[in-house]
């Protein structure tokens, strides 16, 4: 398959774009929920207008009632997103939460993914459990206890954790610890008893939670996928996470590029636009490099994992790594060449910086994926 | 030697009484720091006698001359003062860009008048000062500056718009670049002191990425500057039209300021810091990224010696004079890096904005913070334009 | 798709019976490099019978057409012949700048009588040329080049000296950019083609860094070139004084083979191989060292799939016209830095210069060479130019 | 103390600046001897010249007949070694067996030090026994036998060691290969029976043996220091030539940036200077500052040893990495400012290119050093 998008996926970029530039662009959504201070993080009408152009549901089987699409075509979504800054629960609940329940049976998936898909009900993912993303150590317990199980346990970064709907919950049926099996997947009503969200504010204003499980009862049907065989749902639902939240990385360091560009043809310093500066010039084309290697290798993971490649595993690692040192380079960058006015809340360059940082700290940063790129290459 | 040694059990004693146990405690919040001026309010008593204990001593700014205010300690004293203070982590009893950045300014170029008034009211805190030299239009070439005084004979009327002054909205008085000659780029600037109470000046704060507003934009709307306060206190510093020499000199001080600082907080190592840090989270480094604050490391540390260095040179007057803009360079750029990688080890926890657990979100609005270090006082670009033209002599710098 | 497969199954047959075993072994050194010309003798009969077999076939240059010595292949074809080659590491049966540069230019610029002529030369290996471009002082501003062709009529006068002319000293023939108007810098170069065997022509090998010298000093002293070779066969490309545009095209076309080349042995991961490779030492990796690693590998398998994009964007005319630009700067830059890591896994070994361990010093003189990447075929600095002119349209870029 | 070179250092800078520049320059030494093939690989006359101005001995003690110098002396005459790339047995001779020897009883110093300083025998030291650095395994072994002792194992890098006259040996008297305790260290001469040399020259044009000591009979008097507990001489030893090769880095570093600065100011492109143009001219004055920052490392490294203080095993270890990383930058920029004539051997440029690989790698190179400052940092 050639590296570059389709007819058809060539027409959903031109379709997302301007929709995300109309509808989803940063005075309309980021800064205006962000200025009334709304506790969702995002705005529900966005989110129905996505629903009602499908994108909510494209990863979803035509059969379960999505547009079974790829991450190709999330990617081009998540893309305009991206470069939009707009704040929604596309990533956690159309693409992380919408891969789990795949693996789900029927009976869950008909429970679960019309509302989803309808962007009547929001997931969020409860996966780290420190600061840092560990999915290897999963402490969080679910015990059996009669037809069902017992949760308790404490999870962070839990994004949309306070105005979803349900929470797609990562916990530990057997095992120990540092096991790789034993992990069960749940489908948790955010307000089931005995459960408590501690909402917190991050820095690109989006919101999160600490969610804590204080023995929190669930039916045997909360089970997405098999008894202490979640390692391989979760490990989808990661793998599907990360290219997406590379595509979205993509978007952020294009925006802000793009932003910085323009910016050097119109500011003025020493009498000459400062885009005439050569050591200016050298920098942004070092840029405009690298964000396009980094576009290419978050297309080649989107593609490997929709072919059900082996190698998607590692490319997406690879995306996600060069993603995040790409689009930091690109908002360090945008602000220092934008100098003083960078530093204000007035322009949006500094909203880019931030997005960067939440983004890149969601699901592994550049350290931990070079880190497994390591590992899974065997070094 | 032995005298030093005496100033220093005497000082030592001094501070013993007078330095109240409130006072040595790390700066948690703006608070904590007093900057004085008309408005000014005191956080609390201990505060209060701490200021006004050494303001009778003469140490707000013990270096400067006993009768402006000063204790007129030596450079050697001054250091010992400085270890002193430092041992048992007094705050300074007062912060102020009369003492960091008018005050050197007229103590070079200040009629005697002008140093009578201004300094001993910056050295008591009376008089709290702002900094007006950047304008929207003139950031690193700030010799464009277009804030335009016309010359009325017994004063100038003033209008035009700076940005980027520092708590102007909570200034008393502003030490401002003026253009006064529309013929002369460079010798067409007038270094006015004057009155922010002034009719026809109006501040406005410029809300930050970090969520802070310590700058304003600040207008000037027919602003009247009489061109004198009194016998031999004109209302400039220096020369009508040769502002840009104090303006010149004051950057540089700047420069060696924050360079020179880089002996401080900014250049120590971090690693075993963030072990720590990440141990506390629960967590332990990548192993990524402990190369990474390795790297670090041997380049924070290796800047801490350039800064010991500096600061001996300086002392003896082997630094080259454009060493500053090296100093300040590097010094800004790790600071940034520093705060990324403080940033990378706490996390998700480091990206909250205003929990509790993060003190309102300080990890990340210091870090946010930090990009400005290589922007304010001359961007890394133009401290690299110096070091190429004034150090490297390269052609056409 | 049929027809490619068959096309697939007979090429793979022909190799079968056609690739002697011994070319199918990784090229080791020089010798094993088949390069044509008059002086040239081949290693051994393998290298003979494979040449003379491609020739026959139109395999020397796979996708010219018939008439000039191809085999006319397709580009799907092509790709396939490749693929088939590769499978079984055949060896190119014959390599020169006759193929990769000027090759290209007559098939884009040359009269029918040129192609004819020079092209079958080309295919069939008989005449080995050398490119004339660069002089001392004219490197990266090519365009400023002095050596000039004086018109006398039917000929030309060349004076003047060439830098960095590959293999000069083992070429037939040279195809020279020559000035023929000193009033136009751009419209007064000339590309000229000419034997080397003329007199007035010298060649001084240079001793480069690697102690290789595939390069020489060229120095034409009175050079003779006739103005034709025949009827329809002028000794130049394009027309008199338009050399420049063959020129542009061929360094455009030069970018983008060794952009091309990125998507190979370039651009591959290295932790693994390193790790092997210090096993093979009796030692592991330092942490940093295998973090750097891990870092570098993200960037080359990023890196990697550009290239895959690039050529599939290229195939359809999707690629920005500057692309090669971006892909040359990116592999380049890439590449020494892969030779720095394998250089610090190496340690102490990988500096041996003679040494039998080491094959005569391969891994140091293989390091060195790569630092000629980003200077040879455009520098960095030149890419970035360019990139910034034609892609990102950044001001007086 | 102040972090400059007070009068005397300075006076000594002079000196040594002038002397290595008149003697010691590239064509006089490097080239002369590479293109003879020299396979001592540094020319003796120099030496002795060296030794008449007291610079072999300036290390060691009055008492023994040295200058009684410390390390910033010893520095700015490696310095000075660095900028002109002199080869010569310095770095191996007056800096680690001098201080090896500093550690000898009486005897041993009577025995060797007087020829040390009088230039007449030249000393290597034997520690790699892999490609890599890794003092701390040491698997070279030294077997009681009657008086004296059986040396059995290959030591590798062992820079000077085929024209030396001595070598200092660390081997293993006790335990196991990677014990802290059990070292020994030796004067072995470079003929004993059952030593054999395999020279090689390096990329720098430097010579260097694999020593393969097969059995080689050493008397009792031959140890430096005590036996068993040679781990101390070892760790002084290469503190000091640790300091000592950031030291002829820094000059490294600074011939090349010198080198390099002074062509941009002389070579045109494009009609104009290439030292114009904005980009190599922050690329320029960024290298400035990093060098200024690894000489200023490496003064407050010398100061540190020579006071006695604990602190100069973490700042050695920070000097040698920054050298390290800022020296590669030195030779990198270096060559790439050149362009094409940087890839020649006519230009010197290239020859700091090759001398920097091969003293980066002495004594640990930057990724070694830096792992060392993390662990002697505790993390």
């Amino acid at each position: 398959m050639p590296l570059y998008h389709n007819d058809d996926q060539a027409m959903l970029a031109d379709t997302a774009a301007g929709f995300m530039a109309e509808e989803g662009n940063i005075a309309k959504q980021l800064r205006h929920w962000r200025d009334r201070n709304c506790k969702d993080g995002f705005g529900h009408g966005l989110w129905k207008q996505m629903a009602e152009m499908g994108f909510t549901g494209m990863l979803v089987d035509e059969a379960d009632g999505g547009l079974g699409m790829g991450h190709v075509e999330a990617g081009i979504v998540l893309e305009e997103i991206g470069r939009n800054l707009t704040p929604s629960p596309f990533l956690t609940s159309s693409v992380l939460a919408a891969t789990a329940l795949k693996h789900g049976s029927d009976d869950v998936k008909g429970r679960y993914l019309p509302d989803l898909i309808a962007g009547d009900s929001v997931f969020a993912v409860a996966i780290d459990e420190t600061a840092k993303h560990r999915p290897s150590r999963i402490a969080t317990r679910a015990e059996k206890s009669g037809n069902g199980f017992k949760l308790s346990g404490t999870k962070s970064f839990v994004v949309q954790g306070g105005s979803a709907d349900m929470i797609v919950v990562a916990a530990r049926t057997s095992g120990s610890d540092d096991d790789v099996d034993g992990i069960t997947l749940f489908a948790v009503p955010k307000d089931a008893a005995g459960i408590s969200h501690d909402a917190v504010r991050l820095v690109d204003s989006s919101m999160a939670t600490h969610t804590k499980f204080d023995g929190v009862e669930l039916d045997g049907d909360a089970v997405i996928g098999e008894i202490d065989g979640g390692r391989a749902v979760l490990d989808a639902m990661l793998l599907a996470g990360r290219v997406g939240a590379a595509a979205e990385g993509v978007g952020v360091a294009r925006g802000a590029m793009d932003m910085t560009v323009d910016y050097l043809k119109q500011r003025k310093q020493f009498g000459r636009l400062i885009g005439e500066f050569q050591a200016l010039q050298h920098r942004a084309s070092h840029l405009y490099s690298e964000v396009e290697i980094a576009r290419a290798v978050t297309i080649k993971a989107q593609q490997l994992l929709d072919a059900g490649s082996q190698q998607a595993d590692l490319m997406a690692s690879v995306a996600k790594a060069k993603v995040a040192k790409t689009a930091r380079l690109a908002v360090q960058e945008g602000v220092q060449m934008h100098g003083g006015i960078g530093m204000t809340d007035e322009y949006d360059i500094g909203l880019y910086m931030k997005r960067d940082r939440a983004l890149a700290e969601f699901l592994g940063d550049a350290y931990f994926h070079a880190n497994r790129v390591a590992e899974l290459s065997g070094y | 030697m032995a005298d030093l040694e005496t100033f220093r059990s005497e000082t030592r004693a001094w501070l013993e009484a007078n330095c109240p146990p409130e006072m040595r405690e790390p700066v948690r919040d703006d608070e904590d720091v007093y900057w004085g001026g008309r408005r000014a309010t005191f956080k609390n008593d201990a505060q209060k006698a701490w200021f006004e204990a050494c303001v009778a001593k003469g140490y707000t700014v013990p270096a400067w001359p006993k009768e402006y205010g000063g204790a007129g300690l030596s450079p050697a004293e001054a250091k010992v003062l400085r270890e002193e203070m430092s041992r048992i982590n007094a705050r300074p009893p007062l912060s102020s860009f009369g003492i960091w950045m008018l005050g050197p300014a007229l103590l070079q170029f200040g009629t005697e008048g002008q140093k009578q008034r201004f300094l001993n009211e910056i050295a008591r805190g009376e008089i709290r000062w702002c900094q007006g030299y950047s304008e929207p239009g003139s950031g690193s070439d700030l010799v464009s500056l277009q804030t335009y005084g016309e010359d009325k004979g017994d004063h100038w009327v003033v209008n035009g718009q700076k940005i980027w002054t520092s708590y102007a909205d909570q200034a008393d008085w502003i030490f401002c670049l003026v253009r006064t000659d529309k013929n002369d780029k460079y010798k067409g600037i007038t270094f006015m002191l004057y009155d922010m109470a002034s009719e026809g000046v109006t501040t406005k704060p410029i809300l930050l990425i970090s969520g802070n507003s310590p700058f304003c934009e600040t207008f000037f709307d027919n602003v009247k500057v009489p061109k004198s306060y009194g016998e031999d206190v004109p209302a400039y510093v220096g020369e009508v039209n040769r502002g840009w020499d104090v303006a010149k000199y004051l950057l540089g001080h700047e420069r060696e300021m924050i360079s020179g600082a880089g002996g401080g907080e900014r250049s120590a190592a971090i690693g075993a810091m963030m072990k720590r840090h990440a141990a506390k989270l629960g967590d332990e480094l990548d192993p990524v990224l402990r190369a990474e604050l390795a790297m670090f490391d041997v380049d924070a540390l290796a800047y801490t010696a350039m800064g010991e260095k500096f600061l001996d040179e300086i002392k003896v007057g082997k630094a080259h004079p454009a060493q500053p803009n090296m100093m300040k360079y590097v010094g800004t750029e790790l600071n940034k890096r520093r705060h990324e990688l403080m940033m990378a080890v706490g996390g998700s926890r480091s990206l909250e904005w205003e929990s509790e657990d993060t003190g309102g979100g300080k990890p990340a609005r210091g870090w946010l913070r930090t990009k400005a270090n290589s922007i304010e006082g001359g961007t890394s670009e133009v401290m690299l334009n110096v070091i190429s033209k004034r150090i490297l002599d390269l052609p056409g710098a």
